[in-house]
């Protein structure tokens, strides 16, 4: 187990690295001189060269990348052209607003993922059962966004439960979870169902019914737990689609966060904003599914054993 | 008192509308601790008339007809739950496979300990105790330590002494085991048969043993009990049987089986294929293979006839002579 | 003479990787140093439990694995020296049948289809109608007809689509078939139909057999000689008419007594050997079969026994064999 | 020894049409799909007004019967766009799906049939892009190649690949040992007959399956980009496009918003029962396409 996760540890060491790769040569990509998308509108020659200096740019590509990987590293991430304040208290300030985002809305797809699918998996074929798929494909097909100006519209509008925007309190984090949180909640719910009526058809179940045990106890002490693994696998591997919705769902709700401070950022080229949210964005992404990946291995006793 | 006799079970499922008939006309009683060996190729009806008998079947959706006595019980007539505390109780069941017969997130004790501790209300260390005495007596090496494996950690043949464990341990009446051994090396089959066979004798338990492996039936069996297309075809004492059997197809099936020191060429096959489920040829399920069929079997559903105390067949051959 | 088909030292292992970095920690030894070979028109069995590397065998001969070691030469030429592409050539005087017949067809196609990918692979020419009565004269060869050509796998019948198989094997005219447990799925009045079958083509078509199984009985009815395995080793050679009276190995004699005989007279419920096949990984310097011996003695779990011949016919690798071998010199 | 004679033989498309005449929510699905078909086909000959004409008089006005979805901030008929807007939505979608699968077979093909270095270097690319979130790369994407109909169907068909990949390789990867792969070796075939005449056919299933849902995920994710202001541009008519003009008027008139999020909530639907069906028609064994 150990030998596990140290292996998985060492992996995100060239994950990284190919990451940084990427969202250093974006800057690199867009089409022009890099210094002309650095540079704001009305400035002079002389602010050119200097900024030319100031990153580097005079020096060749992998000697640049290698300066501002150590820069990155240890927490010099640059200045913001238009804001001219440091990248690291913009991400710093704008971090814990999408980490509360993310948490709530993956509390809210689980939990409402896998209920929805124990409930239509036990009811297979009944009219529970399509309700229930159908509020989970809903979940899947309704773009993100839409979902958040209707629920907008009607509980904040309309009904005045919820404040329309906002980040300070609790209730304000409402909606925006449950949007972010329905789009998951449908994936979870249909691999849910589909991984429990997998489980149904197992030849271990026979043997339970042979030893007697009643059928509700089968379902929660042993379909359910066994069920359960590819869900965790797959929640993890799908954690990114989650998150992305979170994006989004920032500008809708004019929260801040690193989604909403990447768009400003991205209209207004200010790459190097962009390319430390990207980072922060890409390693949430990369450690959650890590994590999820070390939790089914380690309820699974199979996987537990392979790396002993 | 019988100890159980099944009297003209019947399954039905409902495939596309269409109702089908997987096992019909299944009749066998056995006595107290007798073994009765059920034999017959893919497709007879053998594991599905054991699901049957532990009312079971209603899981797939098929209906139960006919009856099936136990003691002084009908096992059909009762509820799911009065059914519940009989299974892995009185009657206990082994299944087929038993690579994929344990629930793989479990350690295998707790999955031994599980039904002893359902049904005999014991405490959980008395129910360790029970388990860890059983497993050793079926020769598991370091008890102790594999109760606390999970199934992967274990190699088939201890799999199958554990499945085997989990019938055993509440000292069940009745034993039904479903091909036991077919999915284990020869040598590993030759050791859990006779371990298997010394317990139940010892302590008295009745069993049915279903497989496709006449040795094993030869070498185990009182009794034995010929399925066909779903039907039991003959059924008598396991000597009479197998010297003179009765039936064309316990004949052919006899000899199409290979035995070391057998001529080269005397090899006999039964000519086609065993019907699928709901492709059921009228008359004698049989008729089409069989090279002494005559004008009543294509068209009249042979009855079991009896021939001697305990022996029956159902063939129109016999059912001639009695007249 | 020269030998039929010829093996030599023929030897594989695969790598276990494990641990922090994947690396090789260990190796599985799945067949060491076969030897054996066969004459025109035999069929020679080889029989052992799970793991002992029979089915590997069969793929090393064939050149589905790459063999590390060894040699194997078919009509007086070495396989093993052959180029990739020769070796494609040669496929066709060499075939095989599998195990599972359900999925030895390609389920996207009819039978007839893919009974005719033997000649397109081969680039054999053939007009429509050529191929059309090709493979027609191949199903009546195994008892189908040309309807079962139009049918997919899933629509025909277990020994239907091995007999389906069994003609695709021979469409090449192939003079060696390697039979790889091709009744092991099937039930046993089923069983006999094939073995009749294969019966009579190696009588119509001059056919050579290696017929790979786990059951001792059919083996030694249908084979005129028999190799057992143990382990990726083979410990004994014998013909088959003498394995039921006087096997030399002790193995050999373990399996038959595990043996369940379908004689109700003689009820024997001894289990000849205790524990199961050990784990083929980084196996023992002794003889192989020594943990599970009942007669194994110090030398056996030192040194490992090579085959030596019994003076009469066969081969026994056993410090002490049951029977003891005749005189090399006489 | 002659056996008796073949079950049942149907050629597939018999048996695929009678399963899908028996699935209700699949016909449902079909019956979607071929609508939006129809709709993109004919739109210049549906609307009922100019989708682009702007009536100042008439901006903002609510659902009327000469207006059956309202009209927007320009005074434009919301029904006419949204119209127009199927045939943007219904290009985009095939069109990037078909990027991406034809990128994700060529990788997954090749890394699941070479395995080794190339394999592990593959997927670890392919592993990667699949955990990110589409809409970031597609955002990156659009950002760099610049905004526009066409960029946005490259940026999309681009960050969907992996999805594709990845099936195709676990199919390829199962089925390489299979015995029928063995067979067709053992009779002498090429490395490249064994890939496009076997493993290929037999693993596309899967991802017939996946892109079908996935033209549904690739209409969302152009809604999205519209909305976020990085896809069509105006005065094209994409639902996201729409949608994105209509959320400064959100709380005055939301049909603006609501009318093209239903067409799309349809559209979606109806690929994602479409795919589901198709898993059943197909005989599909794979979770992941889910």
């Amino acid at each position: 187990m150990w030998i596990y996760i140290l292996r998985r540890t060492l992996l995100l060491i060239p994950i990284f690295f190919i990451i940084s790769v990427v969202v250093f040569s974006l800057i690199h990509l867009v089409p022009g001189d890099p210094i002309d998308s650095l540079l704001i509108p009305g400035s002079t020659a002389e602010d050119r060269v200097e900024l030319t200096k100031a990153y580097g740019l005079d020096k060749s590509l992998p000697v640049q990348y290698c300066v501002w990987l150590q820069k990155f590293v240890t927490g010099d991430m640059g200045q913001s052209i238009i804001e001219k304040q440091p990248v690291k208290d913009m991400i710093l300030y704008n971090m814990p607003f999408t980490i509360r985002l993310g948490v709530a809305s993956l509390f809210v797809s689980f939990f409402l993922g896998v209920s929805l699918g124990i409930i239509s998996s036990a009811a297979k074929n009944t009219f529970i059962d399509y309700i229930s798929m159908i509020i989970a494909l809903l979940g899947v097909t309704v773009p993100a966004f839409w979902l958040g100006l209707i629920l907008m519209l009607i509980f904040s509008v309309m009904l005045g439960w919820f404040p329309v925007s906002g980040s300070g309190s609790l209730k304000t984090l409402f909606l925006p979870a449950v949007t972010v949180g329905m789009g998951g909640a449908g994936l979870i719910a249909r691999i849910t169902r589909v991984s429990m009526l997998e489980m149904y058809n197992k030849e271990f179940v026979l043997l339970l019914y042979a030893k007697g045990l009643s059928r509700s106890a089968i379902i929660i002490k042993h379909i359910f737990r066994n069920a359960l693994m590819p869900v965790i696998t797959i929640f993890g591997l799908r954690l990114g689609w989650i998150l992305g919705g979170a994006v989004t769902i920032e500008i809708v709700f004019s929260r801040p966060g690193i989604g909403s401070m990447l768009l400003s950022a991205l209209y207004r080229r200010d790459y190097p904003v962009v390319q430390a949210s990207l980072v922060f964005l890409t390693m949430a992404v990369i450690i959650g599914a890590f994590i999820a990946d070390l939790m089914y291995a380690y309820a699974d006793p199979r996987v537990r054993d392979v790396y002993k | 008192m019988t100890f159980l006799k099944v009297s003209d079970l019947e399954v039905e499922f409902c495939v596309d509308k269409k109702k089908i008939t997987p096992i019909e006309q299944v009749s066998f009683e056995m006595k107290k601790g007798e073994v009765l060996g059920m034999v017959g190729e893919t497709g007879s009806g053998k594991s599905l008339t054991a699901h049957a008998i532990m009312g079971l079947s209603s899981l797939v959706g098929g209906k139960i007809r006919g009856r099936v006595q136990f003691g002084d019980k009908d096992l059909l007539s009762l509820s799911e739950r009065e059914m519940q505390s009989i299974r892995g109780s009185q009657i206990a069941f082994i299944p087929q496979n038993p690579m994929t017969s344990l629930d793989p997130v479990y350690r295998v004790g707790d999955q031994i300990v599980e039904g002893l501790y359902k049904h005999r209300k014991i405490s959980k260390r008395a129910a360790k105790l029970k388990a860890l005495e059983i497993m050793e007596k079926l020769q598991i090496p370091k008890a102790n330590h594999v109760f606390q494996q999970y199934p992967h950690q274990l190699s088939g043949g201890l799999k199958q002494r554990i499945v085997i464990a989990i019938g055993l341990c509440t000292s069940p009446q009745l034993l039904i085991a479903d091909e036991p051994t077919t999915a284990l090396d020869v040598t590993v089959q030759a050791q859990i048969m006779r371990l298997f066979l010394k317990m139940t004798k010892d302590k008295g338990i009745g069993l049915l043993l279903i497989t496709h492996d006449l040795g094993v039936i030869a070498q185990v069996s009182d009794k034995i009990a010929v399925m066909y297309a779903g039907n039991i075809v003959e059924f008598g004492p396991i000597k009479t049987v197998f010297n003179t059997p009765h039936h064309p197809y316990t004949k052919a099936l006899l000899n199409c089986i290979p035995t070391i020191g057998m001529k080269k060429g005397t090899l006999d096959a039964i000519y086609g294929n065993v019907p699928t489920v709901g492709n059921y040829p009228p008359g004698c399920r049989y008729q089409p293979r069989c090279p002494d069929r005559f004008a009543p079997c294509g068209t009249i559903v042979p009855k079991m006839t009896k021939l001697a105390e305990d022996t029956r067949v159902a063939c129109h051959k016999y059912n001639g002579s009695k007249d | 003479m020269e030998k039929f088909l010829e093996i030599n030292d023929l030897s594989v292992s695969f790598g276990v990787r494990g641990g922090l970095f994947l690396r090789k920690i260990g190796t599985i030894k799945a067949v060491n140093n076969a030897c054996f070979s066969i004459d025109k028109g035999e069929i020679v069995g080889v029989v052992g439990e799970s793991g002992c590397g029979k089915s590997t065998l069969a793929r090393l001969i064939l050149r589905l694995v790459e063999p590390d070691d060894g040699s194997v030469s078919f009509n007086g030429t070495d396989l093993l020296k052959m180029s990739k592409k020769e070796m494609r050539w040669q496929r066709r005087h060499m075939q095989m049948v599998f195990q599972d017949p359900y999925s030895a067809m390609d389920p996207l196609y009819t039978i007839y289809r893919s009974l005719c990918e033997p000649f397109q692979i081969q680039r054999i020419k053939l007009t429509k109608g050529e191929q059309r009565k090709k493979v027609d004269a191949l199903l009546e060869l195994v008892g189908l007809n040309s309807d079962h050509g139009f049918a997919y796998p899933h629509e025909l019948s277990g020994g239907q689509k091995q007999r389906a198989d069994i003609a695709r094997a021979l469409a090449l005219n192939p003079q060696f078939v390697i039979l790889d447990e091709p009744t092991a799925a099937l039930d046993v009045s089923v069983q006999a139909q094939i073995i009749k079958l294969l019966e009579e083509l190696r009588e119509r078509l001059n056919l050579t057999f290696l017929f790979i199984s786990h059951d001792l009985s059919l083996v030694s009815y249908f084979c005129d000689r028999v190799i057992v395995m143990y382990l990726g080793r083979i410990v004994e050679n014998i013909s088959a008419d003498l394995i039921g009276k006087t096997p030399y190995h002790p193995y050999t004699k373990a399996l038959i007594e595990s043996i369940f005989k379908t004689d109700p007279g003689e009820k024997k419920l001894v289990a000849p050997l205790e524990g199961e096949v050990p784990s083929p990984f980084n196996l023992p310097s002794g003889c192989v079969f020594a943990a599970r011996c009942n007669d194994a003695q110090k030398l056996c779990r030192e040194k490992l026994p090579v085959l030596e011949n019994t003076g009469n016919g066969g081969q026994v690798a056993c410090h002490f064999p049951l029977i003891p071998l005749a005189d090399p010199i006489g | 020894m002659i056996e008796n004679n073949v079950r049942e033989h149907k050629p597939p498309w018999v048996v695929v049409l009678k399963k899908l005449s028996k699935n209700k929510l699949g016909l449902m699905g079909t019956a979607l799909i071929l609508c939006l078909i129809f709709i993109a086909i004919t739109a210049p000959f549906l609307e009922p007004y100019s989708y682009k004409e702007q009536h100042i008089e008439i901006m903002n006005e609510p659902p009327s019967l000469s207006h059956f979805m309202g009209t927007d901030d320009f005074g434009r008929d919301v029904l006419s766009r949204v119209i127009r807007g199927a045939r943007i939505s219904f290009v985009v979608g095939v069109l990037s799906v078909g990027i991406s699968v034809f990128i994700g077979v060529i990788v997954g093909a090749i890394a699941g049939f070479y395995g080794g270095v190339v394999d592990l270097a593959l997927t670890t690319i392919a592993d990667l892009t699949w955990a990110m979130p589409a809409i970031l790369i597609a955002l990156l994407l659009v950002a760099i190649i610049g905004t526009g109909l066409e960029s946005v169907v490259v940026a999309i068909g681009l960050s969907y690949w992996a999805q594709y990949a990845r099936l195709i390789r676990g199919q390829i990867l199962s089925l390489k040992s299979a015995v029928f792969i063995e067979a067709t070796k053992s009779l002498g075939a090429s490395d490249m007959v064994i890939l496009f005449k076997h493993l290929i056919p037999n693993s596309i299933g899967p991802v017939i399956v996946a892109a079908t849902i996935g033209i549904g995920n690739a209409i969302v994710l152009e809604a999205t980009l519209g909305f976020l202001g990085m896809g069509a541009q105006p005065p094209t008519p994409s639902w996201g496009a729409m949608m994105s003009n209509g959320t400064a008027y959100l709380f005055i008139s939301p049909w603006v918003i609501l009318f093209p999020g239903l067409a799309m909530m349809l559209t979606v639907l109806g690929f994602n029962l479409f795919g589901d069906a198709l898993i059943d028609l197909l005989d599909v064994k794979n979770k992941e396409s889910n």
